[in-house]
């Protein structure tokens, strides 16, 4: 096999793939390992998970706990083969009239169920003592957050950007709780099939090196960014707002640190245990560790059904660059 | 002859096309007119003008005097070839509905006694036409024939001074004809009613009119079929019924219509 | 040989011919899942029909682990009920504005050309401006339907109206009637066997936006769950809630006809 | 005084009268635009008009600083192309499907069960399942208008042809035809404009079905545009897509029916 | 008598419902035979049964000796009341199918000069029936009668031995009637036809043809008006056409139909 294709959706973190596809990046490394890419852009997030995990596409940009729900529950072994950012505040709970969080009681709130909105929402109510009980989850499509958020039915909702910065913009919106009270645990990854990677470690060495080959670009060059922000449908200054509350690793050697510090197994028992209390891990899970999670700390859960792996060995090679 | 309803150079044109022009008549009332003609010659058009859901071009056309109304109302019922009744009452309902619209300004509905009262009315009329036996049935449920029928009864219980039939027996088994001329007349001498009737059956008209009007057109334009219209072409008093002279007339008149039809044929579709 | 246009089954082959393509369908998804199945034991995409069982089982027949309702019931009486209020808001919206407009030139006139455009918009795209008209609530999902539905039953009702034999409308004013009663009694109880016609049309459609609906915004409804599972790919639920749905689409369109059939009979003996 | 009924605006009061509405569904909108603005400046949600027109102007006619298109325009090219392909093949297989079992019994007997139980399918229900089926390409974008539009054309056409008096059939096999040659030559011709008018009616739903695939897989067309910027909330480009969409819906259905009024005068005649 | 068409205990039911039952008759190459009857008696199920789109239900139907085929086919024309013309073709193009079918079998179309020769074999039929100046209308631009006209010409372009016309001129105007008349008993003449023809109009029937068929009921079940079907109650040889009997005929069977129509009176819809 030498001919693959990903999948992205649009997302602060993950508009590097659109620029690296329009820009050649991507080719140039593909050809280089001699292999082909194709990038695909899927307007709905859940979508372009679903057609991953239906077997159409080898890699795909999600969130660590969308893997963890969709393709492992489903099956799929998946390897995060990079890990580009994490969420620091680009994930709010925003109320409507009440300045605290512990105004959200008795409140029904918007947002995209059993997503990492949902997760971000039973962090923080748990921050206050509260739990999902003392609030009732309305599920909401994220296109219409927005337009949501303008009627008055709606109180409280919980959601990410660009939706958060628009709806921050309407008077009297109240940020009362963001990521970056609980940093590092909504991590954006690329999913990659560990069957196809293993076969093909030259998918994962053109992947890496494209992306960290944009990562420096976009470090360096606003003009980079603002083609980014304009491709996600806002201009410069409104993707750099949106940047500022996401952590990017625009180095190799950061994602790294990040993916070897034990603290990541201890994120990724939280969202099993979100999960598996959501039955987002199927029905035949009995429990929490049900489907295995390794990490470079070590595996958590069942270490014989291991479907969702973060592994370190290609971000290496970038930080050696060794690509 | 006292002047029940006048024609005085009558006209009556769509736009350009010219479907009715210089009639000249007057009707007595009581009298029984049929009106023959080819098709589209405008038969159809002077009962609508009678009628007053057409309005007179030029010309004058008059009711007693007064010009007619320009909007239907109960002094002139009307049967229709078909479409004369109401698919979703019942017969008696059909009849009795020219009285709830009387009786009931604002539901045109009546109850209790009231409606009893209408019913009966009904009924009386339904027996004059021969359909008591029918009153709970649906139209579609009836027989061309009956329908007609029905159209009659709903018709007369306005007591018209004058009831305009447009082919009425025109969607009919010729076998069942015969016995709706005996209906027809016997509820003009009943009634004392002025009719008008348009029939494609020459015999029809001959036989049921106290007079008979052809309508043609006298002056023709080959470029311009429709530049000029329709007029009287025969008046003829149909009072004394010589059977010879009926023949003669007959095939006279035929042989005329039949000229103008080869050229005039209409367009169906 | 008799030619082929004029060769008719019989009664029992033409059952028998009408099963077979269901027959042959629930066997190509049989083999699929079979297949996906072997490759990867956990698919999602094609389960087995006894996952769909235990599927149904989990929904229908156990109470929810969360709320303690039984879900699959709860969502049918959700949706059956915005379904209903949807289609009796519109039918009413569509009997009154295209019976008047219908009935009455100078109505038409204003209106026609405004409804024409309006039929035209997709609904989908304006969702924004609904949701801030009409809010987010129940409200909401109910008028998604109305304003998808309505201008199609008002130009509907419309064409029916105008195409009442202009003859009964001319008999009823030598009947003595007005406007006022002619509607009343001559065009208003034709138009309402008619108005069922357009509705059973409409069906579709109004499937169709609640459902949109019911994915935008809903904490229950059978397009709030098919959504929902949608995130982790359920289709073990999906499809039994497709299925579902189609036939409670085919029972409301057959009892709507029976209706009609019964209490309209004049109407279906005409046609 | 006339019955209301009976009053018949002329020409000009009619095209006067249907301004009307839209005019003061504008100072509607002005008023409201202003209401907003008043309370919050930066209110997106009924822009001004002079915002609108600068939302057009930076689609329509400022290339793009990204790509260097015009994107409004390559929108509208994209959507009309995925539309216009996904209306010809529904109506192809709408014809053929639709001929075959109208005309053949023995064909409809299988179909006819099947393909009423298809359009009873909500497809944004199985938007999933199609869309693993079909992949993401613009096949998927055309799949969806096919399989929403094409089961209410095989109805229709198959409705049609049963309509076809059955004295024509009888007719032509006087005249010496067999099936094949009756089909070809008798009912081909005459279905083709019920075609046409059966493809205008589906027109709506293909919109819809169209602008739903875009929002969920597509990197342009209207569809698209309008589900990207909706997160920003940003009417002044909505708006106008919406009435573009809206005036492609109604310049379609136009053409429609002028070719069909030209080329099949006998069929407009005959009704 | 050589019987080319023979009925032998022929009867045809709808499941319960008898439509004819004992029929018997004889007819003879070149014969012109009109049927007579109630609306609903069966005259156009026997039609059918001629044609072949209905298949007897017990005795025979023989043609030239042999049971009759069980389709339409060339040798047995048909002319309906309406919708015997392809709307979508023109004249010429209408009468030319039954050419077209037979000369290509695959697109049942033909192009040059094998297209003109089809079209030069319809125009010969057209001025036979006096359509030579409509070659290029449409149906749609045609009067009813000169659609029949073209529907003539369209089944005798096939030289068929036996002509079925049902009700062929029932839509037309009565004065359009009589020419329709001429011209099919000059084409019977001049095809050598063998001519069913079913009318509603007795005089019709005795004008044209050479024998006269009254179908009727001659058993009643009031309780089960299905029970029994029609048989051929009149069979009368009209060669000589003698005018004082015609009419003393016309009248009895018109008192007989008229008794029988009151009480079979048939629902219309
Ligand atoms: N509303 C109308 N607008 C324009 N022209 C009309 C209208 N109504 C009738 N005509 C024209 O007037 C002429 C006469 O029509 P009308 O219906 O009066 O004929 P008719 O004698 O009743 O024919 P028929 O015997 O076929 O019923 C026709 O040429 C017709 O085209
Ligand atoms: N396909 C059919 N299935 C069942 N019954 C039928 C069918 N066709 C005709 N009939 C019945 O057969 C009887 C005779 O019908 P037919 O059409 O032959 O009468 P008709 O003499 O031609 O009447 P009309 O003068 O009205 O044309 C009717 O009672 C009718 O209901
Ligand atoms: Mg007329
Ligand atoms: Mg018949």
């Amino acid at each position: 096999q030498d001919r693959f294709s990903i999948c992205w959706s649009i997302y602060v973190g993950w508009m590097p793939w659109e620029y690296g596809d329009a820009t050649g990046i991507i080719d140039k490394w593909a050809d280089k390992y001699d292999i082909e890419i194709d990038v695909v852009q899927i307007n709905d997030y859940i979508e372009s998970i679903n057609q991953y995990t239906a077997g159409q596409f080898d890699a795909c940009s999600m969130t660590s706990m969308d893997a963890l729900t969709i393709p492992a529950a489903g099956g799929v072994d998946s390897t995060a083969l990079i890990v580009g950012d994490f969420s620091n505040g680009n994930d709010a709970v925003i109320l409507k009239e009440a300045a605290t969080l512990a105004d959200i009681e008795g409140q029904r709130v918007n947002l995209v169920e059993l997503s990492v909105s949902h997760y971000l929402l039973a962090r923080a109510l748990e921050s206050v003592g509260l739990s999902e009980r003392d609030v009732t989850v309305v599920n909401t499509s994220d296109a219409d957050m927005v337009a949501a958020y303008s009627t008055r039915d709606v109180t409280a909702v919980t959601t990410w950007n660009p939706l958060v910065n628009e709806i921050l913009k309407v008077p009297g919106a109240t940020k009362v709780f963001d990521s970056a009270q609980i940093p590092g645990e909504i991590i954006d990854t690329l999913m990659v099939k560990t069957e196809v990677l293993e076969a093909n470690p030259n998918l994962g060495k053109a992947l890496v090196g494209a992306w960290y080959e944009i990562m420096s670009a976009m470090e360096s060059q606003p003009e980079v960014r603002a083609h980014m922000g304009e491709a996600s449908g806002t201009d410069q200054a409104g993707y750099e707002a949106q940047l500022a509350t996401t952590q990017m690793f625009y180095s190799a050697s950061d994602a790294l640190a990040f993916v070897k510090s034990p603290k990541l197994m201890t994120t990724m028992e939280y969202v099993a245990n979100f999960s598996f209390d959501h039955g987002l891990l199927g029905e035949g899970a009995a429990d929490a560790g049900f489907i295995g999670i390794q990490t470079p700390a070590g595996v958590f859960g069942n270490s014989g059904n291991i479907q969702l792996r973060f592994d370190p060995s290609y971000m290496e090679m970038a930080a050696d660059g060794s690509l | 002859m006292s002047a029940f309803i006048q024609l005085d150079r009558l006209a009556k044109n769509y736009g350009d096309n010219v479907v009715l022009e210089n009639l000249n008549c007057k009707v007595a009332e009581g009298e029984f007119v049929t009106l023959v003609g080819a098709s589209g010659c405008g038969k159809s058009t002077f009962l609508k003008l009678l009628l007053g859901t057409e309005s007179v071009s030029s010309g004058q056309l008059l009711m007693a005097g007064k010009p007619i109304e320009q909007e239907p109302s109960p002094d002139r019922g009307i049967v229709f070839q078909r479409y004369s009744v109401f698919p979703h009452l019942n017969v008696r309902e059909n009849v009795a509905l020219g009285v709830e619209f009387v009786e009931s300004k604002w539901l045109g509905r009546l109850f209790g006694k009231r409606r009893k009262e209408a019913l009966a009315q009904a009924d009386e009329l339904l027996s004059a036409v021969g359909l008591e036996q029918a009153r709970y049935k649906y139209p579609h449920e009836l027989s061309g024939g009956m329908q007609q029928r029905l159209a009659l009864a709903q018709a007369l219980i306005k007591r018209p001074k004058v009831l305009l039939l447009d082919e009425p027996f025109g969607a009919l088994d010729p076998g069942i004809r015969k016995e709706m001329h005996d209906l027809v007349l016997g509820l003009w001498r009943q009634y004392g009613l002025t009719i008008f009737m348009v029939t494609h059956d020459l015999k029809e008209g001959f036989h049921l009119g106290t007079r008979l009007w052809v309508f043609d057109k006298i002056r023709h334009d080959p470029h311009a079929p429709d530049r000029f219209g329709s007029t009287i072409t025969y008046d003829l008093s149909l009072q004394s019924k010589d059977k010879a002279l009926t023949i003669a007339a007959i095939d006279e008149i035929n042989a005329q219509l039949h000229g103008a039809e080869k050229t005039t044929e209409p367009t169906q579709s | 040989m008799r030619r082929l246009i004029n060769l008719q089954p019989n009664r029992v082959l033409k059952v028998a011919l009408g099963i077979i393509p269901f027959l042959l369908i629930l066997l190509a998804y049989q083999i699929g899942s079979d297949i996906r199945k072997a490759e990867n034991e956990q698919d999602k995409l094609l389960p087995s029909f006894s996952e769909i069982a235990a599927g149904i089982n989990r929904m229908a027949f156990e109470p929810s682990r969360r709320t303690g309702d039984y879900e699959f019931w709860e969502d049918t009486k959700s949706s059956v009920k915005r379904l209903s209020i949807g289609i009796a808001i519109s039918a009413t919206i569509g009997l009154l504005v295209g019976l008047a407009a219908g009935a009455i030139p100078m109505i038409a006139a204003p209106l026609s050309p405004l409804i024409t455009a309006i039929s035209l918009i997709p609904p989908m795209a304006i969702l924004p401006v609904l949701f801030i008209v009409f809010g987010l609530g129940e409200l909401s999902k109910v008028m998604l339907i109305v304003i998808g539905v309505s201008p199609f039953l008002i130009r509907d009702i419309l064409q029916r109206t105008q195409e009442l034999p202009r003859e009964q409308l001319v008999k009823a004013q030598t009947l003595g009637g007005n406007s006022w009663q002619i509607i009343l009694r001559v065009i208003l109880p034709q138009i309402v066997p008619r108005l069922l016609d357009a509705v059973r049309l409409s069906l579709g459609a109004a499937w169709l936006f609640l459902i949109a609906a019911e994915a935008i915004a809903a904490t229950d409804g059978l397009g709030y769950r098919i959504f929902l599972v949608r995130r982790y790919m359920s289709m073990d639920i999906i499809l039994p809630y497709v299925v579902w749905i189609t036939f409670l689409a085919f029972t409301l369109d057959w009892c709507l006809l029976k209706f009609s059939r019964v209490v309209f009979p004049w109407y279906h003996a005409e046609k």
